[in-house]
């Protein structure tokens, strides 16, 4: 594997991370959500685990969001922080 | 709150960076997880289960009893959804909106007014639901190759990556992309809710069941082994069939509880037209 | 043990039985049966040998086990003894005041001896304690009976003084107890002998004296005068039969079986108790001559006549300790006879204050005997059976040389005296225009008069023939002491 | 200083995942919207399955799928050769029961909606006080 | 067929769940027979277990066939056997005593809630009887998930919101207690618990091992509601329905302590938790201050139901420190406490489901009177709490006096003083219930009133589950002698004196 884009996409879902959770909208939220899972999905791909990647890609960046985007169409997408 | 939280955070993970001081490097050959126990999986995976993706074997034959409590965890919380945000009883509304497929053009029935005849009238239940011919085509077009996709997954769990799990999940998938692109009713009338609900049940008594079956049959609970006799083949040929069936409950679970928690969720619980 | 079950056993009849009369005949087959099964186990006893009984055993060395000895057995034969009477009083108090929920007041009548009975048998701390705590429970009920708001405040001191003293105090000192020695068993010399150093033997001593509240030692008397509200046959139990001397028996057991008395007096503790004793002796005296409420005034003499018991066993001196035990039965049949009269008093007239009963020795004449005897018995001069303990622990004081102690002795039958006499003066010894009764008012209903009368027969006779007390006195003594 | 060099080259992939699981951690105690709490719910167990799932790295390993084709049976297979699967079972199922948490903490958030119109934590608190 | 009783008290409920849930679909009044027929083999099943342990010994299990560490394997001595016992038979009676307040509060519902219902106790089951850490966490969140959806079903207004707090605090719970695995995992290799035990010893030393340690020890007091992590239960269990709350609040946290111990005792040695790491006496001052406060809080309440709530925070207080006394007689009392503190919590709150669908409501106001309106009840509820109290001959009592003297001998005195201090305050707190029940209608007008209100009985289905409880209490009181000296004792390692 390649350190450099190892640490990049670390760096990434950091990132990603944080601005899922900062970010002053519900849905932005679960986008940066889905972004982030498929960073995850990236870099177990990249440490060989397939099976988990293949999941995280269907499960996390895929049902996951979709349920939290249905969520927040329900509810709302206003947040104070 | 914040400061307690950031506090709360950063000692845990002081905690937490200070312990790895004793963990083997990164990737290490020689750590003990990747010489205690895993070794016997990757070396005695074909001659014991005859699967040559070991994360399948695992996963449903050595640690097979995790599996099916993973498959639980979903259909409880598909059962935990549906208790939580079902609503049976609903009043209809005042009047009910039809819209003209082709036209767009929205009509206002009156209570107790009787449905237009025709069939290329929808039924709608806010006015601006939106309504978009091309995604609804290319979506009708995309769902049986996802779902023939999903089929292989699932066959085909043993050699590649993938498995029930995965496959349950696409196919789930593709169902909710329908529901998404023309709306939860078309869904609905595919899958009736009774027979997704059953479905969830089915999958994990498959998989439970073959457990169960293994246990009449003499041997251990899940022990693949004793339905040698049944499938009539070799133990270890029985292993790898029992995974497959497995395999197959998991997915029709994993599917039918992807739909009803989604179908759920995003008509909170009134099986209207969803999002 | 069946003595202690038959009262337990016969509760769901009284529950399930509806009708009065059948209730109370079943109270009295129940009464009458623990007391023959009591009297049929007093041969043996008096023959020397102990009946040991375990029930079931939870831990090593603490187990529920019953024991019947001497000292038990005249407590035994004393309490259920007086239950016949009392129930047979209480029938007629209940009825003659027309309470409500009778069903439940005897259904914990017969509860409340059985667990007294319970504690006379006990082998060990462990089923001390628990009948112990299972009277406090039961008495409950029968203190708040009236179930209004001075029932409920009292009855909440009640449990307070109670429930407290045991939970704090009595339980950890039976837990230390229990890790010093490994063992709870009463025995002649005490388990506690060379277990531990002296303060901390001193304030297990203290923990376990004052953890037993019922006893009613000064400070913590409190809650005696306060239960007051029950209605007079439940004083009359909790006074003389079941609370109180369950309370004192077992301070008397816990010096002598726990402590014992050659390890009390190698650390000559015994200072302490007298003191405390006789304080509790002359200020529960004095507290009752202000007292005008006859009830209240009694109770006060109730804790007076306690701390003769524990002075006595306290005094560590063969006779005094027999007189103790002596008394434990002499006062039992004098309270009992006097709260009777208090009741009947109340049930024929309603009055409940002593300046309101002058003359009434013209109108309830029996009654007002049956006081005087009474109250002759526990000031203790003859012709009645007080005074043999009182003489006995006269002479144990002399015996441990403590003229101090015969002082106090001496001067709280004085006080006795000085608060029961004019009651009876103002009975009898007025002119008539003096009296505060219309001539309608008669004695109360038979069951009433009739236990009275029995009970001050009881406690003259004793003068006489005092024989089976006694003989259960020494007989325990001397097992301890071994003179 | 060299050391922490060497350790920092070696661990930081640990310590990266464990900044992660703090992040989610903080966004579950610290804010106050009950969706955000459930994204950084996610965050959380999602770092700690990243976490599980690099134990079983090996360098020089492969996929840890046996390729066959020529003989699967025949050849001998090293254990060094492949990553370690296990790890990868394990993270399989803590995926199916975050995201089954996940639907069941959605659904009470709907529910709550229903009932009190906002997901702010302190708004829904004041709003019982008023009751 | 014996040799299989630990899987089939895991996979009878399992496979019943499934069938439960179909016949939801189709009959409804299928559900209940179905979950009561499970129930009874299950806990068939675990009394079998334990009397096979008894005589035989451990029993292994092996899943699938495979041998530990590779394959998943069961391990049951006299502790998993106990617990077993205790969940499956207060399961079935609650399950009993509730059916009726179920049918009236969600009567459309009833499949998927039986369903969960079944599917908590297994989850419960399988993590007693479990031999592997991972497994364990799986099992775990099956448990979890499916309180979290019974509590919700509770009071409208309050109950999701409890309930979603549950989750947060329970996930977070759970996550550590999977970092821990983790932690145990990359040093050790195994997610045997007996072969992580035996591969520890050479890395007692190792910061990782003491973390992980840690982790998994936070992980479970968030679970059980340990002191200053309790904040999720009280309202959780309050406004939870009167089935569920008498499920849950006798079952989850006694589970967890029961892991607690498990780790304390087999996974990582005595000599690890209380000499290594040297925080034993720590945590034991933390239980101090649970019980002390879960008492004060508990004073402050001003409904039954929520004050019941903070009474288990003490409990939990009572066993955390019990267990981590470091002695013989505190961890026999914490694990003769777990039986009891069940069995008490099952029998409190089976009597405030029966006030709430006799009254509708279990705020002090409406206790007014009760013991005239429903005596058999009370005197039930006067049973129980004689024994949270700790009274002679009930239960509670042992396990107090078990605490307390290993307190003793272990010398810390302020674990005594807060015992005994917890218990004056229990006093106070069911006789200031018991009078309300027993005075009100008559205290407000001075004088009798001799016309008590009618009585108003729970059903008999509701009462003889009660009564069966309320009887357990005392039978297991005057049988403490045979448990610790049949099952206790084989459990805690000679090591510890």
């Amino acid at each position: 594997m390649i350190w450099q884009l190892d640490l990049a996409i670390l760096t990434l879902v950091v990132i990603v991370g944080i601005g899922a959770i900062t970010v002053k909208d519900l849905l932005g939220a679960a986008i940066m959500f889905g972004a982030y899972s498929f960073m995850m999905c990236l870099l177990w791909s990249i440490m060989g685990a397939v099976d988990v990647a293949f999941t995280e890609a269907s499960v996390g960046a895929g049902v996951s969001t979709v349920f939290f985007v249905a969520a927040v169409f329900r509810t709302t997408r206003r947040t104070k922080d | 709150m914040k400061i307690t939280g950031l506090i709360i955070a950063v000692l845990t993970g002081a905690l937490l960076i200070y312990a790895t001081a004793d963990f083997p490097a990164w990737g290490d050959p020689a750590s003990p997880a990747s010489t205690h126990v895993s070794p016997r999986y990757i070396e005695k995976t074909i001659e014991e289960t005859a699967v040559p993706n070991m994360v399948t074997s695992v996963l449903a034959d050595y640690r097979g009893y995790d599996t099916m409590f993973e498959t639980t965890v979903i259909f409880s919380a598909g059962v935990a959804c549906f208790l939580l945000l079902r609503i049976f009883r609903r009043e209809e509304p005042e009047e009910r909106l039809y819209r003209h497929v082709l036209t767009g053009v929205t009509i206002h029935v009156k209570k107790g007014g009787k449905l237009p005849p025709s069939d290329d009238f929808e039924r709608i239940d806010t006015e601006w639901t939106p309504h978009d011919l091309i995604i609804k085509t290319m979506c009708r077009l995309l769902i049986p190759f996802i779902q023939l996709f999903a089929l292989y997954v699932i066959a085909h769990g043993h050699h590649s990556p993938g498995g029930g799990f995965q496959g349950g999940v696409m196919l789930g998938a593709s169902v909710i992309v329908l529901a998404m692109s023309q709306d939860l009713r078309t869904a609905v009338r595919r899958l009736r809710e009774k027979v997704d609900a059953l479905l969830c049940a089915t999958g994990v008594f498959i998989y439970a069941g073959t457990g169960a079956l293994c246990l009449l049959l003499g041997a251990d609970f899940l022990n693949y082994r004793a339905l040698a006799p049944l499938l009539n083949v070799d133990p270890i040929m029985a292993r790898s069939h029992g995974i497959f069936i497995v395999e197959i409950g998991v997915g029709i679970a994993v599917m039918a509880t992807m739909i009803w928690i989604y179908s759920n969720v995003s008509s909170s619980g009134k099986y209207d037209e969803g999002l | 043990m069946l003595a202690v079950l038959v009262s337990l056993l016969v509760t769901p009849i009284l529950v399930s039985s509806r009708a009065s009369n059948v209730r109370e005949g079943w109270t009295f087959v129940a009464a009458t049966a623990k007391f023959l099964i009591v009297l049929s186990m007093l041969p043996t006893i008096l023959k020397g040998t102990e009946i040991v009984y375990t029930v079931v055993e939870f831990l090593p060395g603490a187990a529920i086990k019953f024991r019947v000895d001497a000292l038990g057995m005249l407590f035994a034969i004393v309490s259920s003894s007086l239950w016949i009477v009392t129930s047979a009083y209480s029938i007629g108090y209940m009825r003659g005041l027309k309470e409500h929920s009778q069903t439940r007041y005897f259904c914990f009548f017969a509860f409340a001896l059985s667990s007294t009975i319970g504690v006379a048998f006990s082998a060990n701390l462990l089923t001390l304690y628990l009948f112990y705590e299972m009277l406090s429970l039961a008495t409950y009920p029968l203190v708040t009976h009236h179930q209004d708001l001075e029932a409920r405040s009292s009855g909440r001191k009640y449990l307070l003084y109670i429930m407290g003293t045991s939970i704090g105090l009595a339980l950890p000192a039976m837990l230390i107890c229990y890790n010093l020695a490994g063992t709870l068993e009463f025995s002649k010399q005490g388990f506690l002998a060379g277990t531990a150093s002296k303060p901390l033997l001193g304030l297990l001593l203290f923990m376990l004296i004052f953890g037993f509240a019922k006893a009613a030692i000064m400070p913590l008397h409190a809650w005696l005068p306060a239960a007051m509200v029950a209605p007079t046959p439940v004083s009359a139990l909790l006074h003389a039969v079941a609370v109180v001397k369950v309370g004192v028996f077992s301070v008397v057991r816990v010096l002598t079986g726990v402590f014992g008395t050659n390890l009390l007096l190698s650390l000559d503790f015994s200072p302490f108790i007298i003191f405390v004793a006789s304080v509790t002796i002359l200020v529960g005296s004095f507290i009752a001559l202000t007292q005008d409420n006859l009830k209240r005034l009694l109770a006060f003499s109730t804790i007076a006549q306690l701390s003769y018991i524990v002075l006595g066993v306290g005094l560590l001196s063969p006779k005094g300790m027999i007189g103790g035990i002596v008394h434990i039965a002499m006062h039992a049949f004098g309270k009992i006879t006097l709260f009777f009269c208090a009741g009947a008093i109340f049930v024929a007239t309603g009055k409940k204050n002593i300046s309101e009963m002058i003359g009434i020795g013209r109108r309830m004449p029996v009654t007002m005997a049956a006081f005087f005897i009474a109250a002759l018995s526990i000031t203790g001069v003859p012709p009645c059976g007080g005074f043999l303990s009182k003489w006995y622990l006269v002479l144990g004081s002399l015996e441990a040389h403590q003229i101090a102690i015969l002082v106090v002795l001496l001067f709280s039958s004085l006080l006795n005296a000085c608060y029961f006499m004019p009651i009876v003066y103002k009975a009898f010894f007025c002119r008539p225009e003096e009296a505060m009764f219309k001539n309608t008012v008669q004695e109360a209903p038979l069951f009433c008069v009739v236990p009275l009368v029995v009970t001050a027969l009881i406690s003259i006779i004793l003068l006489f023939y005092p024989q089976p007390f006694f003989r259960l006195a020494s007989m325990m003594v001397h097992s301890i002491t071994g003179t | 200083m060299g050391d922490f060099i060497q350790a920092l080259v070696a661990k930081y992939n640990y310590w990266i995942y464990i900044t992660l699981m703090m992040i989610g951690l903080y966004a579950m105690i610290a804010k106050n919207n009950l969706i955000k709490k459930i994204v950084g719910m996610n965050i959380f167990q999602t770092a700690i399955i990243l976490f599980y799932v690099s134990i079983g790295v090996k360098k020089g390993g492969t996929l840890p799928i046996i390729e066959h084709g020529h003989g699967a049976h025949s050849h001998v297979v090293h254990a060094v050769d492949y990553i370690n699967p296990l790890p990868h079972v394990l993270m399989l199922t803590a995926i199916v029961v975050s995201v089954a948490t996940l639907g069941v903490a959605l659904a009470l958030g709907i529910r709550i909606y229903n009932r009190y119109h906002t997901l702010e934590e302190d708004e829904i608190l004041s709003q019982i006080r008023e009751k | 067929m014996s040799q299989h009783y630990p899987t089939l008290l895991v996979t009878v409920p399992l496979l019943a769940a499934f069938i439960i849930s179909a016949a939801g679909w189709i009959n409804k009044r299928l559900c209940f027979p179905f979950a009561v027929a499970t129930l009874t083999v299950a806990a068939y099943s675990c009394v079998g277990l334990l009397f096979r342990v008894l005589h035989e010994g451990v029993v292994h299990y092996r899943l699938g066939g495979w041998p530990p560490p590779w394959g998943i394997a069961y391990y049951v001595d006299q502790l998993n056997g106990l617990v077993l016992s205790v969940i499956s038979v207060s399961a079935l009676i609650n399950l009993i005593a509730s059916k009726r307040s179920i049918e009236r509060e969600f009567p459309e519902k009833i499949g998927p809630f039986y369903t969960l219902y079944v599917l908590f106790v297994t989850g419960m089951l399988g993590i007693t009887v479990t031999g592997d850490a991972f497994n364990l966490y799986v099992l775990l969140e099956i448990g979890s998930l499916t309180g979290y959806a019974l509590i919700a079903m509770g009071d409208k207004d309050r109950a999701p919101l409890a309930s979603l707090n549950y989750l947060y605090m329970g996930t977070i719970g759970a996550c550590f207690y999977l970092l821990g695995v983790g932690y145990l995992y990359i040093v050790t290799g195994s997610l045997n618990m007996v072969d992580i035990a035996s591969i520890l010893p050479g890395l007692y030393q190792s910061k990782a091992v003491m973390t992980a340690f840690i982790i998994c020890m936070v992980g479970m007091w968030i679970k059980m509601a340990f002191f200053p992590l309790h904040g999720w239960l009280p309202n959780a269990y309050t406004f939870a329905p009167s089935a569920s709350s008498s499920l849950i609040a006798p079952l989850m946290t006694k589970v967890m302590i029961y892991v607690m111990i498990r780790f304390i005792l087999t996974v990582f040695t005595p000599k690890f938790a209380f000499s290594t790491l040297a925080v034993s006496d720590s945590v034991v001052w933390l239980a101090v201050i649970a019980i002390v406060m879960g008492a004060i809080f508990a004073l402050a309440q001003r409904d039954l139901k929520k004050m019941l709530t903070y009474i288990i925070v003490a409990e939990v207080g009572y066993m955390v420190g019990g267990a981590w006394l470091g002695n013989r007689a505190g961890m026999t009392g914490a694990i003769l406490h777990i039986v009891n503190d069940a069995l008490m919590t099952l029998c409190a709150f089976l009597v405030v489901g029966n006030i709430v669908y006799k009254v509708k409501g279990y705020s002090f106001e409406d206790l007014k009177g009760l013991f005239s309106k429903m005596p058999f009840t009370m005197g039930a509820f006067v049973i129980g709490a004689l024994s949270i109290i700790g009274v002679p001959p009930t239960c509670g009592f042992f396990s107090k006096w078990y605490l307390i003297s290993g307190a003793i001998q272990a010398s810390h005195y302020g674990f005594v003083v807060a015992l005994l201090f917890s218990s004056l305050v229990n006093v106070v707190l069911f006789f200031r219930i018991i009078e309300i029940g027993y005075y009100e209608p008559f205290g407000d007008h001075h004088g009798h009133d001799h016309h008590p209100e009618p009585m108003a009985e729970a059903p008999l289905s509701m009462l003889v589950p009660l009564f069966i409880v309320a009887a357990g209490l005392v039978l297991v009181g005057l049988y403490t002698g045979d448990i610790v000296n049949h099952i206790i004792q084989f459990v805690i390692p000679k090591g510890l004196l």
